[in-house]
């Protein structure tokens, strides 16, 4: 409970995890009245995850991030208005449009993208961590994914990788409980924590919706990580409230309504850490509901300006497949 | 003829198929309860149980690799790979692996596998979610490449895929999934490399692949109302690929657009416009056009995603020039 | 010592690790006479792993080998002539000499092929054991690799399926401390045997040059993947004699002579096994040398042989490329 | 001028560029003390250290991935890749992660990085080790591919691929490490996209590619004591591929064969042939013909082997037939 230590901090993450909730309500929303393109998945219900790791990180510390990304997204500093550009595909979107929901990406903060492969950021990941070293820079990144990437062999390669150099990476392990469709017990087996341990790694299983043990820890791993002490690995027990992705409305085959409501009822993380604030007397009731409407008025505004914003001019079609190199440093002696 | 979706013609394939033969089994990420994203298998797991319908770990490289062992030692699987996208995934298994197997053991061993995966942008999934690649399958020897265009191919194919001995790959269009057509009751098989001509006509042949089929017959359509008569041919497998009918057709028509919605440079359609100049040059009244998704990533904008592939103004207006004597490029 | 009970099992499993050495020495004489096409990788000084599993199995258990995969060949039951012919590209390989050393594979003994991809052959022997428990088959699969093998992803997930399904395969992990030119301690963080343990898979460590004990081990492994108690893992401690290939002479920079007479004087698996036999009273030391004699007499012949053989007629070039058919089984109601 | 190898000249490059950025490194197995199983890289290590020349495990997309990461956030890495073969087990991190990004995120992310690899059959090693697989990479948006055909160009190419802000795949042929050539001492590099014409010609165009140029320049000799003039030219780069220049020759020829190593099949020779005939279709007076390894699974038998990848005479031949007016395959 001492992870942060003043006021601001905790109403900052309050707030991140509230922004977030509202940043897919209206998500969801675009969805359903047909005004999104394509399908999206929805971080509702892991805020506490994001929020708890962001909160602990710099913007020169990198991410990476998931097809669930938006809320790594806000958490890592990002603004509502270029986020729900990019998710209707306009100019103004982080990554002019040409990216979407599955590949947002926020350079200035830090924020490496988001990734359609299950798994595919995990080297990405641990190759900025390796740039850190060998550069000499203290930055830290953190890999977030999903208890379902645990599935893909890259990442016991990489773990490897990062345990043998001592790389500066925490691989935090979004443990939702599911891939798909599929509960994770179905797909996974042993333990997921041993699995880091077998390569000498250090690791943690911690309550993801509790967004003060989350951010404490992670500001010791980070904290150690700077120290040479790193890399780290974090399972956080959590839990998604919609389905797959917006379109999946039919869960009972795989999962039932009273686990949902159980999640849902007893343990949300806004709900919780919100019951703490006014309980520590950090805000009142009524401070918290003028947050809320506050954050729910600038995701409205958002939401308007994106759907308003014009789409990419077709003549970026075949922009950006290549970078620019300087014809310059191609010269002998550049 | 009754009409069934896509969807249900693979389907029934593969359940007719699973019925026939005892060594046949399907794996792949959430085929069993969930019947796959796109619902395609829907119904499987509760005929033939969760021992020949096995939901697998999200692990592509693993599962084929589980598929091609399998395959050696006197099984049959099907392996379901979500999306085509996933095949960078599964290449070393598949074509160090699996393709190589028979050659590399003087016809010893044998991988008798289906891979089925699919293909097709404008589905507003970005540039992971999105690709059609099925030139990188088609470059290796030891795999055979099956393309169907309708939910009549999608069913024939697969059957004859789950029956050959080597490993095949088949990719069917995201797009087409919920497309209705004509499917027989009877049972029926389409064998590979027997290419089919959908239209006739005399002016130009269209050749084309897959979800690009539909495109060109509507340009076909759009031609005939202006009185240029095209052929449409659909290969139906583009490996083994049926030379001797696209030749005969562009022999009689003597121009050609080959169709296909793979990036267009080092894709499927400069194989296939290859041979026909190759091997009709001299029939040819104008060079053979190729008609490929544009060499760029799938872009997520609906503004931009669109104009990246083919579509039938496209090759309609290509055709047209061809026929009016106009090189598109030459100088 | 009670893993064999009687005597011409033992001197079988002799006979078998003194066929595989002194294979391996006519290949090498065969690549330094410039006779062999290519390279090769010899499985010296590794004998008494091949040799104590595959005695454990029968001909219709599998194994799947790897680039270092004469000893495996051997051991599954393989004759010297077809292999001999095998490495010298001749039509009366097992493979017809389109294999080659690397892909030399016996299918009638159960040998699914070796690998020139380094772990390569994981998913095929997993498949294979898939195989047997879909179609309630007894038989056991083994999946044999090096240390340096334990970095590739495919292994992680491909021991997730075996231990969810509980399949039956052995993965046997050859550690004989190098991959190529690097010891296994750069590559490896943490343990080997921890990373099986982690997906729930009973672990083994065996010393590799013992006969006796990998043959018992095997026993018991293999009788109880017939009852439905595998997968297991086994990490065999052992040495390769030669370079990582036959061109590989100048070692010192990577190991010091020194280490290798060590593994050479004091550890090496035949001289062993030998000593034991005598001591025993199963053989004398002169029909070990009568034995020894007659292998190598074999294994001049064979080579005699396959120097003499036919290459394949290049009319083989496009053979095999495909497998055929029926075109019977391709008609309705077939 | 004084004449190193291949090796030799891959390795000035690589130091050189390792000098001059401190943000370059390299990685991969066995790159270190062993200088790679070719000894290419021997020396670097000791002059820039453990640090800079990283020893990998044998986790292929592992380290591939590494590398996407760091040449992301201000790295330009430089990955080994020890034999071709083993594209398959990157080609997620090559295709769906490094060649996207820079797309995907609207020209914001980058990713400097060089995959060297090699090509090339006939050193008796196997279908697993022998393959030429530069078609699957040229297929794929976002990456460059460059194919040296000499010392001189594999320093040069190098240089450029170090520099570029791009994913580049480098293929070098592992038969050529001990050959020699001409190389200055003084710095130069090579720019992407600028074809070499390696001879002048007037009566045929042969376009090939890294090891297949000095099987075109063989033929070119053949034929030259025939009196027939070969241009042979090295486009050096597939993508970008120099179009121009090719198409140039090719008008002034009016015959050409296209070269290269890897299957014929769905393989870079279907794409260049596919260009000239499509632009320059009216200057030609045969059609452009492919010369590819032929679609098998490579070989390990020697007699086999040889047999499967283009020859001098091979060449020498269908030149002289294009060029005696006779029609290869015409009906
Ligand atoms: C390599 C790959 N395989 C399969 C998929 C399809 N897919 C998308 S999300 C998903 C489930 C991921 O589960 P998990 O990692 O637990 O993340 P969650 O969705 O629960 O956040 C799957 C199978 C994919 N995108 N990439
Ligand atoms: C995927 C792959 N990467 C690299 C290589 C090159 N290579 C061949 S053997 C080898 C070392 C293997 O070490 P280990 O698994 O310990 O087997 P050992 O040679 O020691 O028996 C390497 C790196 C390969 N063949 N395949
Ligand atoms: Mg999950
Ligand atoms: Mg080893």
């Amino acid at each position: 409970m001492t992870a942060k230590t003043n006021t601001d901090d905790y109403l900052r993450m309050y707030t991140q995890m509230v922004r977030i909730r509202t940043f897919e309500d209206n998500a969801n929303q675009l969805y359903l009245s047909a005004k999104m393109p394509g399908l999206t998945h929805m971080y509702s219900g892991e805020e506490a995850v994001a929020v708890g790791i962001c909160e602990a990180l710099t913007d020169s510390d990198r991410i990476t991030s998931t097809h669930r990304g938006h809320g790594h997204c806000v958490a890592k500093g990002a603004e509502f208005r270029q986020m729900f550009c990019e998710l209707l595909g306009k100019e103004e979107g982080y990554c002019r449009g040409k990216g979407g929901s599955m590949h947002i990406a926020d350079q200035s903060h830090g924020n490496l993208g988001a990734n359609a492969i299950v798994g595919g950021s995990m080297g990405i990941a641990t190759g900025s961590a390796l740039r850190a070293k060998l550069q000499g820079a203290d930055d830290v990144t953190v890999c977030f994914f999903g208890d379902g990437a645990t599935a893909q062999g890259l990442w016991y390669e990489v773990m490897n990788m990062a345990a043998l150099w001592r790389l500066p990476v925490i691989y935090a392990c979004e443990n939702n409980g599911y891939s798909e469709y599929t509960k994770t017990e179905e797909i996974a087996a042993g333990s997921i924590t041993a699995r880091a341990e077998a390569f000498g790694i250090e690791a943690h299983r911690v309550d993801g919706q509790d967004v003060l043990a989350v951010n404490e820890l992670a500001q010791t791993l980070a904290a150690r990580c700077r120290k040479g002490e790193g890399p780290f690995f974090v399972e956080l027990m959590t839990y998604r409230y919609h389905g797959h992705h917006v379109g999946d409305i039919n869960r009972e085959y795989y999962r039932s309504k009273e686990e949902e409501a159980d999640w849902k009822e007893n343990r949300d993380p806004i709900v919780r850490f919100r019951g703490w604030l006014v309980a520590q007397g950090i805000a009142t009731e009524d401070e918290i509901e003028a947050l809320n409407a506050q954050v729910k008025q600038d995701a409205k505004e958002a939401v308007t300006y994106a759907e308003a914003a014009r789409y990419p001019d077709i003549s970026e079609v075949d922009m950006h497949v290549h970078a620019e190199t300087d014809p310059a440093t191609l010269r002998p002696g550049a | 003829m009754r009409e069934i979706t896509l969807s249900r013609a693979v389907n029934e394939a593969i359940a007719e198929e699973m019925r026939r033969d005892p060594t046949t089994f399907l794996m792949g990420e959430d085929v069993a309860e969930a019947g796959t994203p796109f619902k395609v298998l829907s119904g499987l797991v509760e005929e033939f149980g969760t021992e020949r319908v096995l939901d697998t770990p999200i692990s592509e490289p693993g599962f084929v690799g589980l598929a091609v062992g399998a395959a050696m030692t006197g099984a049959r699987p099907i392996v379901d790979l979500m999306f085509g996208d996933f095949l960078y995934l599964v290449m070393d298994q598949l074509c160090n692996q699996a393709a190589k197997q028979h050659y590399m053991s003087g016809g010893k061993l044998t991988v008798p596998m289906v891979l089925r995966t699919n293909l097709g942008a404008t589905r507003r999934s970005a540039a992971q979610h999105s690709q059609s690649l099925q030139a990188l399958v088609a470059h290796i020897p030891g795999l055979k490449v099956a393309m169907p265009s309708s939910a009549y191919e999608a069913k024939g194919l697969m059957k004859t895929a789950v029956r050959d001995n080597n490993p095949v790959v088949i990719f069917e269009d995201k797009l087409m999934y919920q497309d209705k057509a004509p499917v027989p009751e009877e049972e029926y098989l389409i064998p590979f490399g027997e290419a089919n001509v959908k239209r006739e006509g005399r002016d130009i042949t269209l050749i084309a692949t897959s979800s690009m089929v539909q495109v060109a017959e509507k340009a076909a359509e759009t031609l005939a109302a202006e009185g240029i008569e095209a052929e449409v041919i659909d290969p139906r497998t583009i490996v083994p690929l049926d030379e001797a009918t696209l030749l005969e057709s562009v022999k009689k028509t003597s121009r050609a657009i080959v169709i296909d919605e793979g990036h267009q440079s080092y894709g499927v359609t400069a194989e296939i416009a290859s041979r026909l100049n190759e091997k009709a040059f001299y029939h040819l009244d104008a060079p053979v056009l190729r008609m490929g998704a544009m060499d760029v990533p799938v872009p997520f904008s609906p503004a931009l995603e669109d104009i990246t592939v083919p579509a039938p103004e496209g090759v309609a207006d290509n055709a047209r020039r061809l026929c009016a004597g106009e090189m598109i490029h030459a100088a």
